[in-house]
């Protein structure tokens, strides 16, 4: 980042347990108060008590998309964070930690250690977490913030705790700031304010919220780090939204709940991670079978199998292609943010009212459970929603009930004849309105087996090879325009650049930040991050790659996936890689330094070594 | 098209017209074989229908995979064949999606007992709001006869060809002890009591279960027509009290020279789990209601996040 | 086929349960004994009785690889039968059909229709199966085969049921043959006799055959068509094999049940179909993980989701790369035949074993179900076994049993220390012995959450991203020299073709006949039958592709799942391609007649229309 | 490397020496919350494992997912940590091929109960010996906090903020339906009794489940130690006889002043899996066996395709 621009970056590590999401809050809010901007990744492990929790916190007056290279300030909750960061901190950046309990390494030259007498400064209060507070203090001081926003934060927070513990919390805070105005030295810099008041949300609220913007009157879910995020917001605003959500048995009862649900004209939905999604497979294609608009996500995290539950990896793209046996129709996208993914969501529903199938989301925990500013007016909860071609008014010129006499019906079989509806109406679009159980005139049964027109089975009696090929060309044809609903990818960045950087998903933020970074270098890059899988608007990237001098794709795996993938629908090779799949996100230095061996043609192949170890 | 917000009374506004269990069929006569225990279950289920006066369109029936979960295809109202054991999932769903539909769902002993098992269990505990008919014939039909968790221990099937060493689950029991709170035995070859039976389902509020001996006539040769016929014996007639949750499983557990059918367990008190759920009561279908959030609604979440 | 060939084709239609498989065995039986090669293909629906069955039964004296394109004797049960296939019939060919009940139509010029009074033949015997005996009879004689073997036959096929039925069936057999002898001309050919006796079985029987002759010990299934025969036949022969074999409450228990099996040392495998591979994909992860052997086999159907049942399809290929979430070692191989099945399943457990991980074996419906004639001599039930680096001595030299102290042990956490092996050691090879539960001096754990070496979970207490890498780094090692393995696909047919048809799986039978048939009409084409698909081949299958002409994929799904994996592995585009997605599996004209219309440039997808319509 | 068929007695010709239950320490210390319920289940396991006299190369430990799931890591013997709900069929696939080993399976309520509810129905049914102990914390730990198929109605959890409206399932009562031969409930808080039970259920032939209460102090702030400490009573000092089975589901469904821990129903007599499966006589496990077929069996087998 330039340097005229205001950057910093404060991490906060302990143990789990040990209270660090207090004063991650605490300072989100002050920060984003001011009008600043934010981007918070929390690295931590699948235990509840101990182990090791870094939050990195960066802050920015411009919009802050990764979390960036480099420390400014470290608070150290256990000697552990200490043993463990250190190392990390450079020359002007200061180091908080509870000289008490906590022994300091040897810094680099240049590192201020800022130790404070915990227990002095708290009158010895036995309280563990007060130690937060006090570094909050000292936080502020040396940010030369005014401490006035700290106590009325502090006070929010913990007003329904009672005054005593606002007091209490105040009051030690106080001390850390007068601790720190008398012992150490201030950053030289000004925390800029009176920027427009952002809010702060994480991707999984986001998901959550742009299900409800689109309408979601049903939501259920089995827990799965990182998605449970989705259930817990879901299951705390449900009833003020009129919401249903329920917690299933399993992600199979999850999936085909959602589409019962779904059937009867709710828009629905449902979140699980890469082993959840792994049961829900089956009912995504019984949902394209049946023609049943419903929404799965999946919110991926480090595996194979159980994996590293709290680690992040962009690993589920093939399981998701592969989702449920045969081809068959539905939307994968995969959002580049948690704004983009809050816009998603009613997009999505539109699209897959209209095209009757399935449709994924794919997150990541970078993206769900980070931590993220978000300008209050660009969160727009009251979009446009397209229910598409769906039939709720009854009719009651056509009875559901049978004339009585039985006669042959065209199914090689006798049989009562029906209201005359076709549910799946072999029409040239290949979308067929669909009635909603409850409506007069148009009783139906939808079927996961092959099915006529009406809806009778094909495989029951009489399988006909060509009713079967009608049907499977009338759902593909369905879909066959489905790209032209959605916006092709866009190249941003140098238009004769000598590199060219392709990113699915997440990777977004922090390639468009090594773009800059390189281009100040004089390494021309741009950079095309693609968010729709399935339909892949396969000839806009083609001719980027067309255009390309050196095609390069970045991506959070082992194998390539997304390079896989793009070879498939188009036989288009990348010429290099650059991939991470150790359980940490990519850090935008990772990347220039990738370009750069790329470009030395020394690798076609980089995977960087990942410094910060949590 | 677009979304209109019909409640049922208006749909019903219209007085219906009184229906005969022919009304029922579906749009193809079934293809079960010939003696298929499921024809009784079928026409009874029509007889209910009828004698209760629901329309077509208010009912869904829903099934999984089986000759029993063919169901739905011979059965005149709105059906959904879903996939094999995941009914009674797909049923909760529907169930709240628009609860003031009349939600059957229809499936074999595999079906239900065997990969469904889980759902069986915890949409039992749940109390939800439907009836339940298992055509239980001991045997996986559709699949050409291989062992089901119903099947007797030493029968011989495809799969096992010396005699099965696994003991049967009792549904009935299991049923009782997960929480449902309509439990009831019936035979296909006495269709007015299973009528009866499912008349009382439909009116019980919550999970009502009937299992019904349905036999398969082509590949269960131990539990045929005649077996049953030989050996079941009404509850009715014994003055059960169904309020006697150790009565029932006692009677339950009966399978011998004696069987009994009829209602084993009722608990009438008890919410159901729509009941129990705020976001139903403000009226009508949640599948019906307006889309998306209001402006204070949007206005508060967005005010907690600042 | 070559008209110096013998080459004949039987079908017999009728409705499920009018006991069309008796007559089809009896008649395999008279070929096999004789020495003649025989490829039955049975077309049905999912219904136990009615609906329409038929099966196709075709005989030659050089091995027949598909049930071709033409018939020359037509068995009519019923008269839908009649119906629907009189018009498949042309000059030559014989109608045999029960003239009590069913009404011949009008047939091309040439055919003979061969009425049979059975009602006169058979005394009015109520027995509705009795007229399949009768044909029997008929179809012998007209073929001029002596009675005797036929005799033969349904002695020991119904002599179980007593000496009464043998004699009522050899009864009406010959009278089906007397009245034949007196009212129908026979075929004008001589049915060649004195080859070496073969043996008849279908691919599941092939396939589990293959799974015992490997020493499979535990079989695990849950039913579901068309991967059924493998249970049953497993069931079958389970005691007298030593092999135990279970039917579970659902495919997820399968899966598991296996692994859990092979764990403790045995080879174990299920098999299963879309759907239920669909619930089974979480497990594959999980022994990919733990690194446990066992392999899993997908009997393919139709589909989309319950879909067409009892129909044939090449649609899971998707669904079997993407099983699982994130990237993980496994094999996945798509045999060509049912001997071919057999021979891969001994050779897949050898490699399993010794790369420690799942193997997926891809089947279809086609293969599974079908009928075909095999060399006794061929099916090699004593295979060479491998069982790769486990460790079944005990050791009494390392305890299992703590020192007691606990210390320090890497991990960041304080534990006993164990008895030093490491079940995922980081060996150069990425292969780390196995030690199976019960050998002393080994106890250790496994585990699906990420693990260090000594299978320490790294995603408790301290994740780390190095140890992560170097864990996703091993596995990945292991299996980098796979491909050295196993056999490259092989070119057949002209070097310098104009067309090069590239199939995979059960299409080679089909696709060998087309490329003779189109060589004797003049165009030279080669074949590329792929069999193996993970690892694949790729610098043979991209030598091939340099060198050919012009490339056609054939295969029987609508996306083209095999040219869109093969593009994502190597870049590679078809030229044209032959798809089918009917329900109904190729004939050899059909493939024949997309390759003219492929040359003919006036598509580039050809999907060839489906005469028989069952 | 190549494969020995050494028969367990070869193994254990070397006496064993007496162990105690430090030996029992995994090769990391438990990483639980400090005063989880579940360090009294592995300690309680330890001390019965030297109690029995078992080897840790004797016996496989496995479990599924969970805070309670994670129990293998911490337990020193042979172990699988495999997918969450999935346990029971792993272990039954364990205990088919090697039936020589002592088969512990440890997890939680949520990996049991809720997703692994369809085999702990037919895991129990089939009677497969092993002893399955729940630390049933009536909560998901290891997902920070949801609700569970144990947790009463009205719980406030992080997916049911408003308190819970589902019926618990009652694990005793339904193993008991479902055919479990042993079937216990404990209180971590109490390990002398629950390691007598540990050692009593794996002297059972057969499957046996001790639902253990196990507090999570971190999530559950309902039913915590002082909430049991109060409330549990020993069936063992009521003279509570196990053959009956209706007492068993009487006693198990209190729950109240009073909840009662012990050993509520045990049926002795009945075969185990493993016993009716005749391929398990010959002798010695079966993944121990000698590979492949031999000729005349192939020559059999060929003969009939003839
Ligand atoms: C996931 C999955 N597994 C297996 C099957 C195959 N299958 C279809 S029906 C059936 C069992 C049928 O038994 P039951 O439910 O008792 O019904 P019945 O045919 O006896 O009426 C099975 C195993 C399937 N369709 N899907
Ligand atoms: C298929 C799948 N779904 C969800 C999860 C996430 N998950 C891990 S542990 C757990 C529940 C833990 O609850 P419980 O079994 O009661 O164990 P506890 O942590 O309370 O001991 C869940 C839902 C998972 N690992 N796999
Ligand atoms: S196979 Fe059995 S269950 Fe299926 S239709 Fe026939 S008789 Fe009924
Ligand atoms: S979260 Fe609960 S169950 Fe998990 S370790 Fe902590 S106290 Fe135990
Ligand atoms: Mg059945
Ligand atoms: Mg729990």
């Amino acid at each position: 980042m330039s340097s005229d621009r205001f950057d910093l970056a404060i991490a906060i590590g302990g143990a789990a347990g040990q209270g660090i999401a207090t004063p991650g809050n605490v300072l989100a809010r002050i920060f984003i108060r001011r009008g600043l901007h934010l981007n918070a990744y929390n690295a931590y492990q699948s235990i509840i008590r101990g182990g090791h929790i870094f939050l990195t916190m960066r802050i920015g007056d411009q919009p802050v998309h990764n979390h960036g290279d480099k420390l400014d300030l470290l608070v150290c909750l256990n000697q552990d964070t200490m043993d463990r960061h250190l190392g990390l901190m450079g020359p002007g950046t200061r180091v908080i930690y509870n000289s008490d309990t906590i022994t300091p390494g040897s810094p680099e030259d240049g590192v201020h250690l800022c130790p404070l007498p915990i227990g002095e400064l708290t009158d010895n209060n036995r309280n563990k977490l007060v130690q937060n507070t006090v570094a909050l203090g000292t936080i502020l001081n040396l940010l030369d913030v005014d401490f006035q926003i700290l106590e009325d934060i502090l006070t929010m927070q913990f007003q329904r705790k009672g005054q005593d513990v606002v007091d209490e919390n105040v009051g030690v805070a106080r001390a850390g700031y007068d601790y720190a105005a008398a012992h150490f030295e201030p950053f030289s810099l000004t925390v800029p304010s009176g920027g427009k008041p952002l809010a702060v949300w994480n991707g999984n609220d986001a998901i959550a919220m742009g299900g409800a913007a689109a309408g979601v009157k049903f939501y259920c879910a089995y827990p799965m780090s990182p998605s449970t995020g989705v259930l817990h917001w879901m299951a705390k605003n449900a009833r003020e939204l009129g919401i249903m959500v329920r917690q299933v048995e399993d992600e199979i009862g999850v999936a085909n709940m959602a589409i019962g649900a779904a059937h009867t004209g709710c828009r629905s939905m449902c979140a699980t991670s890469g082993g959840g999604f792994a049961l829900m497979t089956e009912a995504v294609g019984s949902a394209a079978m049946m023609e049943i608009p419903v929404v799965f996500i999946d919110v991926q995290r480090a595996g194979p199998s159980t994996g590293v539950p709290t680690k992040t990896e962009q690993g589920d793209l093939w399981q998701i292609l592969g989702a449920s046996q045969v081809d068959f129709e539905r939307f994968i996208v995969a959002p580049t943010d948690a704004l983009d993914a809050f816009n998603t969501m009613p997009e999505l529903f539109n699209l897959v009212d209209h095209f009757q199938c399935p449709g994924i989301v794919i997150s990541d925990l970078l993206i769900s459970e980070g931590t993220f500013s978000v300008d209050p007016d660009a969160i727009d909860m009251q979009p446009h929603i397209d229910r598409g071609a769906v039939i709720t008014e009854s009719r009651t010129d056509v009875s559901d009930i049978p004339t009585g006499s039985q006669e042959a019906n065209g199914h090689g079989l006798i049989g009562a004849p029906s209201n005359g509806y076709l549910r799946y109406e072999n029409t040239e679009s290949g979308i067929s309105p669909r009635a909603l159980p409850g409506v007069q005139g148009y009783a139906h049964v939808v079927a996961t087996d092959e099915h006529d027109e009406d809806g009778v089975l094909v495989s029951d009696e009489f399988t006909n090879p060509h009713k079967r090929r009608k049907m499977v060309e009338k759902r593909a044809r369905k879909f066959k325009g489905a790209a032209g609903h959605i916006d092709p990818p866009e190249l941003s960045g140098a238009a004769d650049a000598e590199v060219t950087l392709i990113g699915w998903g997440s990777t977004r933020g922090v390639i468009s930040e090594a773009v800059e970074m390189l281009s100040e270098e004089g390494i021309a890059v741009n950079h095309l991050p693609v968010k729709w899988i399935v339909p892949l608007h396969a000839e806009a990237i083609a001719d980027v790659f067309a255009n390309a001098k050196r095609t390069v794709i970045v991506e959070n795996n082992y194998s390539g996936q997304f390079h896989r993938y793009l070879r498939s629908e188009t036989g288009l090779t990348a010429d290099g890689h650059i991939r991470k799949y150790d359980g940490e996100p990519f850090m935008p230095h990772q990347i220039v330094e990738g370009v750069r061996e790329l470009l030395a043609e020394t690798t076609d192949i980089y995977v960087p070594y990942q410094e910060v170890i949590v | 098209m677009s979304v209109e917000t019909l409640t049922r009374d208006e749909v019903q506004e219209k007085p219906a017209v009184p229906l005969k269990a022919k009304d029922y069929k579906g749009k193809v006569d079934p293809d079960w074989c010939p003696g298929c225990g499921d024809f009784g279950v079928l026409s009874s289920l029509q007889r209910a229908c009828a004698n209760l006066g629901l329309q077509p369109h208010e009912i869904l029936t829903i099934s999984g995979i089986g000759c029993s979960s063919n169901f739905p295809g011979f059965f005149n109202s709105y059906g959904m064949h879903t996939l094999h054991g995941r009914a009674l999932a797909v049923a909760t769903g529907a169930q709240m999606g628009n609860h003031e539909l009349t939600v059957f769902v229809t499936g074999g002993d595999g079906d239900g007992y065997g990969i469904g098992g889980n759902h069986f269990t915890h949409t039992a505990r749940r109390n939800v709001d439907l009836t339940y008919i298992v055509m239980d014939n001991q045997i996986y039909g559709l699949t050409t006869g291989q062992v089901s968790p119903t099947s007797s221990i030493d029968m011989r099937t495809k799969s096992t060809p010396f005699g099965s060493v696994e003991a049967p689950i009792n549904p009935i029991t299991a049923a009782i002890m997960n929480g449902a709170t309509f439990v009831a035995r019936a035979f296909s070859g006495d269709a007015r009591h299973l009528t009866g039976l499912i008349e009382q389902a439909v009116q019980h509020r919550g999970f009502a279960l009937i299992d019904v001996f349905s036999p398969c006539v082509t590949f269960n040769k131990d539990n045929d027509y005649p077996f049953f016929k030989q050996r079941v014996k009404k509850l009715e007639d014994e003055g059960h009290d169904p309020g006697d949750w150790k009565a029932a499983c006692e009677k339950a557990m009966i399978w011998g020279d004696e069987i009994y059918t009829g209602l084993f367990f009722q608990k009438k008190d008890a919410p159901t789990l729509g009941d129990q759920e705020p976001v139903l009561d403000e009226g009508g279908a949640i599948a019906r209601r307006e889309l998306g959030i209001t402006r204070d609604q949007s206005d508060r979440i967005i005010k907690r996040m600042m």
